[in-house]
């Protein structure tokens, strides 16, 4: 088990080097004459004050909550798949159970217009 | 086991054998071996992608009944090696104010999850990066430093379109996570392993035979999720004038844009693996070579019709795509879940034959489906349409001239 | 100091290190990239324990869902000269001298209990952990009802949540 | 081969940062940062014990797997009150909340 993680752990170590390796080439081959103008943040109107602060909608928030809830629900449910054709009739549907609670959720939140956009 | 038919494992053996005679210690040669498949993967892929862009260029040219890049070189193949020549030149310009590290990192980091993709896909009968038992849960953290990347990229350039396009990205891919998530969870439990290349071996019948349904909610959502048309917010010119990689240029945008290209050939690659039956075949258990061969040939498949998807549609609006995310992918995933669930433990009780098992995941699936257009069709008809009555039009009309 | 207590120091340096730096940064959102570093490093210890359905879970529901939510609760709630200010309590060495004596305690104590120095049992490749624990999830002399109050505690968090953040628009 | 000790020792350190963490920031989102640094704390030490002492049980996996959950679910709570709070309240900074009604 440990050969293959160790396959991961050296792509982890040399999956930088591909595309940072022509990101440095190209800082030599590449023009490099900054200036004032060319420098400064793309602005189609007023020069941002400050730090870039901006009042964000509560939906961003809202979506990856959701995501949130429905991803750790996943991580439950990949054991109960994994092991499916050893469990006996009751674990089944206790794993459907645990995911119609959730998708009750869903419908909850839906109704209550939590996934609207607007 | 001659060359032809399995090179990869004779290269293998013979480096191996090469190495040993030199004197190593096996842990080193192990090290050394497994390092320079992570290079000659990684190079190829990213070789793959000039190959790809002239292929979408060609391809959405045709869809639009014209030639596509044909002067450079014969049918225009030349084409993209000048534009990565191009690019290389372009001078890149760092705004102020703007995090080094980490402006650096983000284009670095989205090229590298994708790369990362490639670590489990099994190419052939017995080669595959690295044979986790987590592999599909492996994929699906690939996938989320993909977002983390555009996140990181939108907030360290430090410009206010930068940062609301990367948080809109950001929630787009974010919700389709989970229609994936669920969509890859089919397989598995319809293999019994998270092993990818377990899942190839299990699929005697192809899974877009035996669960059309989580197929389409798989292709859906990686639509979404490599930003490709119609959910293609990312990079929309006409809201947020270019999203995230606004303050990018030269070649870190073009990391960008290889990052997106690989994605989306990786998509396709991993829906022939888990849907169409990777390097199943005819001739694929005896001849190893002909299984790449097969892979290949499902992979580009998918690549046309992704192709094929983004000449024809058009964009689809924010709340558009979030809501058809979440009021039809997630709750026709989660209720395909518990019936392919239960569909599949009464078969294994009832001990049916395989053939059974598929038709009825068939019939099961085509009846969520029709169930599920039923419900979204009433749901439309009730919403109240404004309808357009037909007001009689003004006509310059002289006033009435009232009898005499 | 085989090749695996090399791999165990690196990841803990990056683990402490990065935690180090969540809790001293002074930009909220440093201290969130900080600690997305540090659940990278707990995932590689996970890893090294033989647990890689945990290493990878770790990854997906750490870094790609409460790291992101991190990150956007600390864009919403952040006025333009909120960093400026001294982020830390006045009390400070106050709880830097409390985090050292937990730390103190809790090593001596340990350094006590019988198990301390225990080597790891032989640990086969494919003892089939996975489907171990997901018969165990489910089955009812095991962990069955701990499962379902999950996705129970789970839905309530999500109301909670959305009624909280929601608040009275309309 | 890698005793356990190094295991409870580098729990104890992070469970101790995520304290200081708690105790001495004022902002309260990184409050929420140095808890979610405990529970990982908490979570290594379950990994490491279902290793190292009782490998043919899953309570210690099932334990862990648990402990991601209620941080997901404390989490997302935890943030949600601070975004309200701060709509209301205009403020994140924990000491500047300390009366029940206002």
């Amino acid at each position: 088990m440990l050969e293959n993680w160790i396959y991961i752990g050296l792509f982890l170590l040399l999956a930088w080097i591909f595309p940072g390796g022509p990101i440095l080439i190209a800082r030599f081959l590449a023009p490099h004459r900054p200036d004032v103008v060319k420098n400064d943040v793309y602005e189609c109107g007023v020069e941002t004050v400050g730090e870039t602060w901006v009042q964000f909608k509560v939906q961003y928030y809202n979506f990856a909550l959701t995501f949130l809830i429905f991803d750790v629900e996943m991580a439950f449910l990949f054991p109960w798949a994994v092991s499916f054709d050893k469990l006996p009739i009751f674990g089944v549907f206790s794993g459907a159970f645990f995911v119609l609670i959730l998708f009750a959720e869903l419908l909850a939140a839906w109704r209550k217009g939590a996934l609207e956009w607007a | 086991m001659s060359f032809f038919s399995d090179p990869v494992n004779s290269i293998i053996l013979w480096l191996r054998n090469l190495l040993i005679g030199w004197g190593l210690s096996t842990g080193g040669v192990t090290l050394i071996m497994k390092a320079l498949g992570v290079m000659v993967l990684s190079t190829l892929a990213l070789l793959l992608v000039i190959f790809l862009i002239w292929l979408e260029r060609k391809l959405a040219a045709r869809f639009q009944q014209r030639l596509g890049p044909n002067r450079v070189g014969p049918y225009g193949l030349i084409q993209p090696i000048a534009d990565v020549i191009k690019i290389f030149t372009k001078e890149h310009i760092t705004p102020f104010g703007v995090e080094g590290f980490l402006y650096n990192l983000a284009p670095i980091l989205s090229v590298a999850a994708v790369l990362m993709l490639w670590a489990v896909i099994p190419l052939y009968k017995g080669v595959v990066g690295a044979d986790l038992n987590v592999g599909v849960l492996y994929l699906v953290a690939a996938g989320a430093l993909g977002t983390l990347a555009i996140l990181l990229a939108g907030w360290s350039s430090n410009n206010k379109y930068a940062l609301v396009g990367a948080f809109r990205t950001v929630a787009q891919m974010v919700s389709y996570e989970v229609p994936t998530v669920i969509s890859l969870l089919v397989p598995v439990l319809l293999a019994g392993t998270m092993s990818v290349s377990g899942i190839v071996e299990q699929q005697k019948v192809i899974y877009l035979l035996v669960s059309p349904v989580a197929a389409l909610l798989f292709f859906l959502s990686s639509l979404a999720e490599i930003g490709r048309t119609p959910f293609d917010l990312m990079e929309a010119e006409s809201e947020i004038v270019a999203g995230f990689h606004i303050e990018y240029s030269g070649l870190k945008f073009g990391m960008f844009y290889v990052g997106e290209f690989l994605h989306a050939f990786t998509v396709s690659a991993l829906f022939a693996v888990l849907f169409l039956g990777g390097w199943r075949g005819w001739g694929a258990e005896s001849f190893p070579l002909l299984g790449l061969v097969y892979f290949m040939l499902k992979s580009f498949l998918v690549y046309f019709l992704v192709v094929w998807v983004r000449s024809t549609l058009p964009r689809v609006r924010i709340d558009q795509m979030l809501n058809f995310n979440w009021k039809f992918l997630t709750p026709v995933g989660l209720i395909l879940l518990v019936a392919t669930a239960v569909v599949q433990k009464v078969i294994l009780i009832s001990g049916a034959s395989y053939g059974v098992m598929v038709l009825s995941h068939l019939v099961v699936n085509v009846l969520i489906l029709w169930v599920a257009f039923r419900i979204v069709e009433t749901r439309e008809a009730r919403r109240p349409r404004r309808q357009p009555v037909a007001q009689p039009r003004p006509v310059a009309r002289p006033p009435e001239v009232t009898q005499a | 100091m085989t090749v695996e207590q090399f791999v165990f120091l690196v990841f803990a340096v990056i683990t402490l290190g990065a935690a180090l730096m969540v809790v001293t940064d002074r930009k909220v959102i440093h201290s969130a990239l900080w600690l997305i570093l540090s659940l990278f490093g707990v995932a590689g210890l996970y890893v090294l324990l033989n647990a890689g359905f945990f290493a990878v879970v770790q990854v997906v529901v750490y870094i790609g869902a409460i790291a992101i939510l991190f990150i956007f609760a600390a864009m919403l709630t952040r006025k333009a000269m909120e960093d400026v200010g001294p982020q830390v309590n006045p009390g400070w060495p106050a709880a830097a001298l409390i985090g050292g004596v937990v730390f103190v305690a809790l090593a001596w104590m340990l350094s006590h209990w019988g198990q301390f120095m225990a080597l790891p049992p032989a640990f086969a490749d494919d003892t089939p952990t996975l489907t171990q624990l997901g018969v165990a999830l489910v089955s009812p002399d095991a962990y069955v009802i701990p499962f379902e109050i999950a996705s129970v505690l789970l839905v309530a968090a999500m109301v909670g949540a959305l009624y909280a953040a929601w608040g009275k628009k309309k | 081969m890698i005793p356990l000790s190094w295991y409870l020792i580098l729990a104890a350190a992070l469970f101790s940062i995520g304290l200081y963490g708690v105790l001495a920031r004022k902002n309260a989102v990184a409050i929420l940062m140095g808890v979610e640094l405990m529970l990982n704390a908490v979570n290594i030490n379950l990994v490491a014990f279902w290793r190292y002492l009782d490998v043919d049980t899953v309570a210690g996996q099932a334990f862990a797997l648990m402990v991601f959950a209620v941080a997901a679910a404390e989490v997302a709570v935890g943030l949600a009150l601070f975004i309200a709070l701060y709509r209301r309240r205009g403020t994140v900074v924990a000491d500047e909340i300390d009366l029940m009604k206002w």
